[in-house]
């Protein structure tokens, strides 16, 4: 199976990062697919582990604290996610599998490194992305 | 060599398979039983709350589930250091005695009624029909239920207890009307022990018993011992007695549990008897005197030992029911356990039931340990067997199965409860093809 | 319900790096439709996507980023009465991102967007009235810019300032930068045509207490703090002021211009209020204007429209200890000068005497990851101006210490090239220290600055007299609860931040609430009255329509499946939802559908539209199970 | 009528004997072919039934050892209407919290598909009597979509948190809805239909019955709704407050959580 990585991107921030990213033609990892959100607040836990069930990894990219278009949907996205993380590892399950990232939409070059360092940090690079 | 197979035991709690190896001059080679049922109850503890045990640990067995919650409060009120106000524990006593009479009634009157008949035995439905108690026995079960729920919050299947206090309060009304269903219940109770007295005592008198008995004393602080051919019982503090036990590995899976120096013991119906004072109620007390007056403890009579038990329960509940405080106030116990541990212990129906807890200082479990009156009484059943083969025919092996299996049941055995009974399995040596099946002994 | 997908090839953009011919293969196996065009966003491509349209059909783009052309595509299929609608940025998401990854990207992308599309729920459009009225918060140069505006047209408007004068900071500015033009003289017109708008009320000594209803019609409570001074009845004439036996005294009028031109009775200054007999300012008063019995009022009033003008505050220079203000007299800020100039104050140095050396420290807190991460823009400007006018009116010697000069406008240099000219001195370094003890024997009553010259790369000392401290803005005391009464997006330094940056600067998220002056970033006194003038125009926009039509229903809520635990009447940052008899009411013109409430919400009987979470699982489905 | 019982996995607590009373008719006309609990025959003798030969075959329990599965199968293969009882049958129940260390027991509706799930552990009488009266009669019950929260009796109004409690920690006497004093009770994500009886006996909901019909992930969905209600500045020091994650989230349905399937959890020790 080739590797795959599901980037939840924040509409507001991080897929506009990854707009600006775009207009450099930067060469990302094949199995990375990015999948736009509304708000990281409305990104359900169950969409989060239907991702993981599937996916290598799981990228969730929303906007800086304090900055989220819809006041805090951030920062309960935050704390939900590491709730689930609490939850993934009493359920033993690999943590470095779900990255949390924060990033303003100017950020695209950023977002490249992290989706790269995912990458490599889960030795994906091996099995040929 | 040859090998009876029995793929289940019938008419006990739980799945039970078993094998026997005869030699060629029908002697007794081994025997063994399986069952699948390991649910590793102890290990599934680990990690969980101290106070959702009584819950958790009902769910180890439908039948005693109460018996198990009753037992895990205790357990956890010892590590909280409290002990709950009398009206608490009066209204646990009758919680108690409710689930007696349901668990007895339905072994006496389901699992163990048919056994009453000669081979082949009538299904129990059609054995209760027959009897012509089918109503009356349904009507109760509705009764039970109903109790258990006023008194507990569920009909099946315990709730209720909470460290340091009880969850359902019980209206005027429920009282007046636990009192009503009771009297239908005592009813039923006296049925059931003229039944089994006069289908019981005409019987010969076969299988003696040979270990000690061993109960929790009335108060439950004490374990009372009476070894074979003694008339005074030994005492033995709660955890010094819990400490005392001694558990050998014995075939791959089981474990024994030996009480030092005497070895394998006797708990439930029959121990109790003998260990406990005869009782001030007119009827039990009069069935007491019955019973005394047959002899010797003999394991073929266990049933009627535990149709005079329901006659006793529903005589006692009587009693007990104007003292349950009505909407008592709740209180909850902290969670800051004052020890390490905590034991709890509780006459099933069955006999001794252990539960015994370590956590950490936030009241969350490391680890678990249940003895229960199957596992205690395995010992006994394993030394009878080889003791008891030479009066069993052998020339039919329906036959034979079936007072092997009428043996067994006269132990009320209880499978699910078996849970201390198996080593819990790392999966790593668990073979494939064996993936599943314990063998007991 | 058929779905017609739509590739732009974006003039190469995506088709050469796409192989659009093998995704259509592949998408019109299963039965779809699929149409190609060259430039879907020019007029020719939109009458080509146009035609194609059915009623009641789906709609899928392949194009570039939903931002860009979406609105467009998205009305022309709402003309065409399509029945649903979703445009994925195949040009940003996948063509873009690597030729090697770019197919099964796309595939990705439009396989998970043909499924979700089936669960597509069309948000409902709705129409709602407007009443006419609007508030305006904060009486700056911003608001009231704003408020002048509106009323000139004839709108209702109601100011609101928390100080007991209008005006703000503008006030207390003595010049302009770059000409040096006397500030008053500008500002003051704008202040006394406040008094003169019969439409415009105005609220001093004035907070907004809360705010309900929705867009197009809030109702808003005011508090207004007691004055203790009749505005109606007294004419300005001062008497007062002179009496107050207090220092400083208890009854005042700061600003030169002071709108309204009636004092203020401070009351924890007041011997009157703190129980001595004292009525002096009441005796002295011919128009018998002083009251001492006033109390706090509420006000209630219904307005359609909201502009936030809460405006800056310079960063506090006491929380960087080195600088040593208000711990070090001779330390001052540029905010406490300009105040100076325009009460033509005397201005004293670390010994109390005129200073001779002035230093004029730039980016105070600014551009410093320890206080203020950005640069303010506006405070060179200001440092330069304030700097020439020390110079000139003092002649102290004038050390401006810099990290980059910033100078806004074409006259920004000239200023400049007169300040050097004038001997005024550039240091490009950061100040290190500020300390008391004096450099050399000489420098006695001096003050003596550590700062490095990156220019000449060296650590200099300077002994003197006069520091002023140019720190960076801030927004003001207080707009973290306006954000929340208002349930406005602050960023990440408490600026609120506008809908969209570039075109739509004085809109935010809200429908009837906009943003003006330095509430949303630094700006100086121009671009403060531009964006109050902008706000006002968007504000005239909207008010004056009876009715708007919005997109509204952007959350489904299923009676039965609910479990009453509320928990989503208090998860909404909007305060969109309320309980009326044991139902849940969206009030639809304050939900953003931002889907907080729904991905909160346990038993599930919250549901998002368009896209509700069976979109998002099932897109995840045909995503792993197909590409 | 011909039946069929049997126990797997489980603790024989949704055992219909325990049913007898409230269907008396029905086990009454029953003409029972297999059933441990109350008649002597083994599985000899049910191997030897016709396929088909059956009317109803009731299972409880979970699915764990190859003989379960021959079971489970045998039952498909005999029965017309085979009626899956309890939590465990429906879920893998309780024991399914084995899976946190990798071998716990599976639903048996992960090998067949039972024409009845009759919920909870164990259901409650009257919901035995619902289901099976509507099988009988042709129209046999799904699951419903409505929570326990309404047949709870506790009061509700919105509410925030500062931190997690466990039930006992809460003020004894109050009449708050649970999740409003920081318990994680699973009544909203529950289907309702035991008439909410724990939380009317002083215990928070403990998810027995299962997620109403058409909820998935009502662990998740539960951890959402507490983690959503906390006050921010509380919120670390809550979580890591907070015991037993996968005990309070998945305590009926741990077996059937989609990384448990897909074997991408558990530690072996």
């Amino acid at each position: 199976m080739k590797p795959r990585i599901i980037g939840f991107l924040c509409e507001w921030c991080a897929a506009r990062a990854l707009e600006n990213l775009a207009f450099c033609h930067p060469e990302l990892p094949v199995g990375f697919q990015p999948f736009r959100i509304n708000c990281t607040g409305s990104l359900e836990l169950e969409v989060v582990i239907k991702a993981l069930t599937e996916a290598d990894g799981v990228l969730v990219a929303g906007c800086p604290p304090g900055e989220c278009h819809f006041r805090e949907g951030n920062l309960r996205a935050g704390l939900r996610l590491k709730a689930l993380k609490r939850v993934l590892s009493a359920l033993g399950e690999d943590l470095r599998r779900l990255r949390i990232i924060w990033l303003s939409s100017g950020e695209g070059e950023r977002l490249g490194e992290e989706i790269h360092k995912f990458y490599r940090e889960l030795s994906l690079e091996d099995r040929g992305s | 060599m040859r090998k009876i197979r029995l793929e289940t035991v019938s008419r006990i709690e739980g799945a039970l398979s078993l094998e026997i190896k005869v030699d060629s001059r029908d002697n007794l080679a081994g025997i063994s039983w399986k069952t699948d049922l390991f649910r590793a109850f102890e290990s599934l503890g680990v990690g969980r709350p101290l106070e959702e045990m009584p819950f958790l640990t009902a769910r180890i067995c439908g039948i005693c589930a109460e018996a198990h919650h009753l037992a895990s409060l205790q357990a956890a009120e010892e590590g909280l250091g409290i002990s709950p106000p009398e009206g608490i524990r009066k209204i646990r006593e009758a919680f108690g005695l409710i689930s007696w009479l349901r668990d007895h009634l339905t072994v006496l009157l389901l699992f163990s009624g048919p056994d009453l008949e000669s081979f082949p035995s009538p299904d129990s439905l059609s054995w209760l029909e027959k009897t012509g108690l089918w109503d009356l026995f349904l009507e109760n079960r509705k009764h039970l239920r109903r109790m258990l729920e006023i008194v507990g919050g569920r009909g099946h299947l315990a709730l209720g207890g909470i460290p340091g206090g009880w969850g359902k309060k019980i209206s005027s009304e429920e009282r007046k009307e636990l009192g009503e269903r009771n009297e239908r219940v005592l009813l039923l109770a006296r049925k059931t022990w003229e039944l089994y007295w006069e289908k019981t005592v005409s019987q010969p008198f076969l299988w003696p018993v040979q270990s000690p008995l061993v109960a929790l004393s009335p108060e439950g602080s004490e374990v009372l011992v009476l070894p074979p051919g003694k008339n005074k019982p030994l005492r033995f503090p709660l955890s010094r007695f819990y400490e005392t036990l001694v558990e050998s590995e014995e075939g791959s899976f089981l474990k024994r549990i030996n009480l030092p120096p005497f070895g394998a013991y006797l708990v439930g119906p029959l121990a109790r008897f003998y260990l406990f004072p005869s009782p001030d109620f007119p009827l039990s007390r009069e069935a007491h005197q019955a019973l005394k007056n047959i002899g010797e403890p003999d394991l073929s009579r266990a049933s009627l030992f535990r149709a005079y038990e329901v006659l006793w329960a529903a005589e006692r509940l009587k009693h007990l029911l104007p003292e349950l405080p009505i909407n008592h106030s709740l209180s909850f116990a902290p969670l800051k356990p004052v020890r390490k541990q905590g034991l709890g212990a509780f006459e099933a129906p069955r006999g001794l039931l252990l539960h015994h807890y370590t956590f950490d200082l936030d009241a969350v479990i490391k680890t678990v340990k249940i003895i229960t009156p199957t596992a205690q009484n395995l010992g006994v059943i394993s030394d009878c067997v080889p003791r008891f083969w030479p009066y069993w025919p052998l020339t039919e092996e329906k036959n034979l199965l079936f007072e092997i299996q009428r043996f067994i049941r006269t132990f009320d055995p209880c499978v699910p409860c078996m849970v201390h009974l198996l080593r819990n399995r790392s999966p790593r040596d668990s073979s494939p093809e064996k993936e599943g099946q314990r063998k007991i002994f | 319900m058929k779905v017609k997908i739509f590739f732009c090839e974006c003039g190469g953009n995506i088709s050469e790096n796409l192989d659009l011919k093998a995704l259509k293969k592949e998408l019109t196996s299963s039965g779809t439709e699929i149409f190609q065009h060259p430039f879907l966003c020019s007029p020719e491509g939109q009458a080509f996507f146009e035609a194609r349209i059915l009623p009641g059909e789906g709609v899928l783009v392949g194009a570039c980023s939903p931002h860009l052309h979406g609105p467009i595509f998205k009305e022309l299929s709402e003309k065409r009465r399509a029945q649903a609608f979703h445009l994925v940025a195949l040009r940003e998401e996948a063509a873009w991102l690597g030729k090697k990854g770019a197919y099964r990207r796309a595939m990705g992308l439009l396989k998970g967007a043909l499924r979700a599309l089936s669960y597509y729920r069309a948000p409902v459009l709705k129409k709602f009235p407007v009443t006419e009225g609007l508030l305006v918060i904060g009486g700056g140069i911003a608001g009231l810019s704003a408020a002048l505006k509106a009323a000139e047209k004839g709108l209702p408007v109601y100011l609101v300032e928390r100080e007991p004068f209008f005006g703000g900071k503008a006030v207390f500015l003595d010049r302009l930068y770059p000409r040096l033009e006397c500030a008053s003289c500008l500002v003051s017109p704008r202040l006394s045509a406040l008094i003169q708008q019969e439409n415009l009320h105005l609220f001093p000594l004035t907070h907004v207490f809360e705010v309900k209803g929705r867009p197009g019609a809030y109702e808003v409570t005011l508090e207004e703090r007691p004055r203790y001074v009749d505005s109606e009845r007294c004419h300005g004439c001062g008497e007062c002021l002179r009496v107050c036996p207090v220092n400083p005294p208890a009854i005042t009028m700061d600003p030169p211009h002071p709108v309204p031109r009636a004092p203020v009775i401070h009351a924890a200054r007041c011997l009157h209020f703190r129980g001595e007999s004292c009525s002096r300012c009441k005796e002295v008063c011919t128009r018998k204007a002083i009251r001492f019995e006033q109390t706090p009022r509420l006000h209630r009033l219904k307005v359609g429209g909201i502009i936030v003008a809460t405006g800056f505050r310079p960063y506090p220079a006491e929380k960087i200890p080195y600088y040593g203000y208000k711990r070090l007299p001779g330390v001052i800020t540029l905010w406490d000068l300009e105040r100076m100039f325009t009460r033509q104050e005397n201005i004293y140095g670390f010994n109390g005497e005129s200073p001779r050396r002035v230093a004029v420290i730039h980016c105070v807190g600014s551009r410093d990851r320890r206080h203020l991460p950005y640069c303010s823009e506006i405070c060179c400007s200001l440092a330069l101006k304030a700097g020439i006018l020390l110079r000139e009116r003092l002649s102290a010697e004038v050390y401006h210490f810099y990290l980059d000069l910033r100078l806004k406008t074409p006259e920004g240099e000239g200023l400049l090239r007169r300040a050097k000219e004038e001997g005024i001195q550039f240091i490009r370094g950061q100040v290190a220290e500020i300390s008391e003890v004096p450099l050399t024997p000489e420098d006695e009553g001096r003050l003596t600055l550590l700062a490095e010259d990156t220019l000449g790369s060296e650590q200099r000392v300077w002994a003197v007299d006069l520091v002023v401290l140019v720190p960076g803005f801030v927004p003001e005391t207080g707009s973290e609860e306006m954000a929340s009464l208002l349930r406005l997006c602050p960023d990440r330094f408490g600026f609120f931040s506008p809908r969209e940056e570039k075109t739509a600067p004085v809109e935010t998220l809200r429908k009837g609430i906009w943003i003006a002056g330095a509430a949303s970033g630094p700006k100086d006194l121009s671009e403060s009255v531009l964006s109050g003038e902008a706000a006002a125009l968007e504000a005239l926009l909207f008010l004056e329509t009876p009715s708007f039509w919005a997109e509204t229903d952007w959350i489904e809520w299923e009676d039965r499946r609910c479990g009453r635990c509320w928990l989503c009447v208090e998860v909404c940052p909007f305060k969109a939802l309320h309980i009326d008899l044991e139902r849940l009411k969206v009030e639809e013109t304050l939900c953003c559908g931002c889907g907080l409430c729904a991905s909160a919400c346990p038993s599930g009987a919250l549901r998002m539209k368009p896209f509700p979470r069976e979109a998002h699982l099932q897109s995840l489905e045909v995503l792993f199970g197909e590409t | 009528m011909k039946i069929a019982v049997h126990n797997l996995l489980s603790c024989g607590g949704c055992d219909p004997v325990f049913f007898l009373e409230e269907s008396p008719e029905f086990f009454r006309k029953a003409e029972v072919i297999f059933w441990n609990k109350v008649k002597d025959e083994t599985l000899k003798v049910f191997r030897k039934i016709p396929d088909q030969g059956i009317e109803i075959g009731f299972l409880c329990g979970a699915v764990k050892s190859p003989e379960h599965e021959e079971v489970v199968r045998l039952f498909r293969r005999k029965c017309r209407t085979v009626v899956a009882v309890g939590a465990c049958a429906l879920w893998g129940g309780i024991p399914g919290l084995l899976w946190i260390r990798k071998e716990g027991p599976r639903p048996l509706s992960s090998l067949v598909v039972p024409d009845l799930s009759i919920p909870g552990c164990p259901p409650e009488g009257s919901t035995w009597t619902v289901y099976l009266q509507g099988l009988l009669s042709g129209r046999p019950p799904g699951p419903s979509e409505e929570p326990v929260c309404q047949e709870c009796p506790r009061d509700r109004h919105p509410f925030r948190l500062s931190d997690f409690k466990r039930f006992p920690e809460t003020e004894p006497e109050s009449r708050g809805c649970y999740l409003s004093l920081g318990v994680f009770c699973a009544g909203a994500v529950t289907q309702k239909g035991c008439g909410a009886r724990c939380l009317r006996a002083g215990y928070p909901c403990l998810g027995c019955y299962g997620p109403p019909a058409g909820l998935t992930a009502r662990g998740e969905r539960l951890l959402s709704a507490m983690v959503s209600a906390l006050v921010p500045q509380k919120a670390t020091e809550a979580l890591k407050n907070w015991r037993d994650p996968a005990g309070s989230l998945y305590r009926f349905d741990l077996a059937t959580h989609p990384l448990v399937r897909k074997g991408k959890c558990g530690r072996s020790d």
